[in-house]
């Protein structure tokens, strides 16, 4: 399941919503990512997430698609926030569910160094001096990558 | 055709998106780029450098290369920052 | 920090009290292990974790370190239950904290692959036929194998 | 000296524990299995197929051949099934 949403999420809440009632489940990996409270040595007063509607709920639904296929999972859940946020708010969640704690744990990773470069979402922070644009890491483009080429054989 | 603007493309542009005419001479995402930067110095200063910008024709990721004469909505951005 | 508890645990509040004035923080990495209802074919109807108190403490402790040690990580914590749980349970918690996500992934890995194959716990089953103790299960020690070869060097 | 049993080790010999003045030669952890195993039916069957027997010698983890002559706390059990 993908959700995009302005909103906060609970991981509590969300785990026991993928995982009560199924009875395969004996691993479940989950990774937050959270806006950092200073980056570059500066700090961050707002961070402020845009993204492309509509193109962001086919991205994220072909990565789920891609993680399922691949992996032996019972189900996963993306949730992608946007809008403005303050240092340590949550941005992102992926939780993964599995009978076997490996594809549980490779397919979080995967889907979140995959969304981490191909998902339409462009970050903006604002610090005492103004507002800037947050520039791709380039390994994220290399976390990104090497799954990409794994994934074509 | 519907041009889309994300990012720093945007708020170098000033626009999130506009509604353009293209010539029939514009048949594939350069020239499209191109055509852009022939529309002010924003557009030339959001698009100049294309090594820079990221493309998605009809919410599909494509490349310079990519058709779009019988595209309906393509968007132009810097690389993406999600996660 | 490590916990060994009889008590269910909460992963938002934990994953609160782990993050919650850090500023370093920007990915968080976690896993679950629940009691599958099912195991062998055969219908689980309770799970008894027993321990070696003192001693399970003490390797705990020593995972931690070796983890905080090999990784770059802000934090951890480990939370392992014990007693008489139900299907769908929650037994174990892991969660890392880190700047960068690849630590928080391989850290968390590394900890629960340590944990099953070497923290003092045994796992009994009731099922409708009576009790069984868990047998180890091979695929375990080789992840820990692993883990211990990589260590060496 | 005290010796702790877990696991199917503790539910085959009936306790979870018992204190036990071991004879000089028991000098290894081999050497306790043996002498243990000598004290009945329940311990030989707990105990007897020493390959599937773990040990820790106060409280570290330790093969067969670790000295206990200096040990206060000798703990057998089945592998581990944590997690």
């Amino acid at each position: 399941m993908i959700k995009i949403q302005k909103t906060d999420f609970d991981i509590s809440v969300e785990l026991k919503l993928l995982t009560t009632g199924n009875i395969n489940i004996g691993g479940v990996a989950s990774f937050v990512g959270l806006v950092r409270e200073n980056s570059d040595g500066e700090e961050i007063l707002t961070m402020t997430l845009e993204h492309y509607p509509g193109m962001t709920e086919k991205i994220l639904q072909k990565l789920e698609c891609e993680a399922l296929d691949r992996w032996s999972l019972e189900n996963l859940l993306i949730i992608h926030r946007y809008g403005e946020l303050n240092p340590g708010d949550q941005i992102v969640l992926v939780i993964t569910t599995s009978a076997h704690r490996s594809a549980a744990f490779e397919s979080c990773q995967f889907l979140i160094d995959r969304l981490k470069n191909g998902a339409p979402f462009w970050k903006k922070e604002k610090t005492v001096r103004g507002t800037r644009w947050v520039e791709a890491k380039e390994e994220d483009r290399e976390a990104d990558e090497r799954w990409q080429n794994i994934i074509k054989y | 055709m519907k041009i889309l603007y994300f990012g720093w493309v945007k708020s170098k542009i000033g626009i999130g998106g506009e509604t353009i005419d293209l010539p029939p001479d514009v048949k594939i995402v350069s020239d499209l780029i191109t055509f852009l930067c022939s529309r002010g110095p924003s557009h030339e200063s959001a698009l100049g450098n294309i090594s820079q910008i990221r493309v998605a024709v009809d919410q599909e990721i494509g490349t310079v290369d990519t058709p779009i004469s019988k595209a309906e909505e393509v968007a132009l951005f810097p690389p993406m920052t999600g996660g």
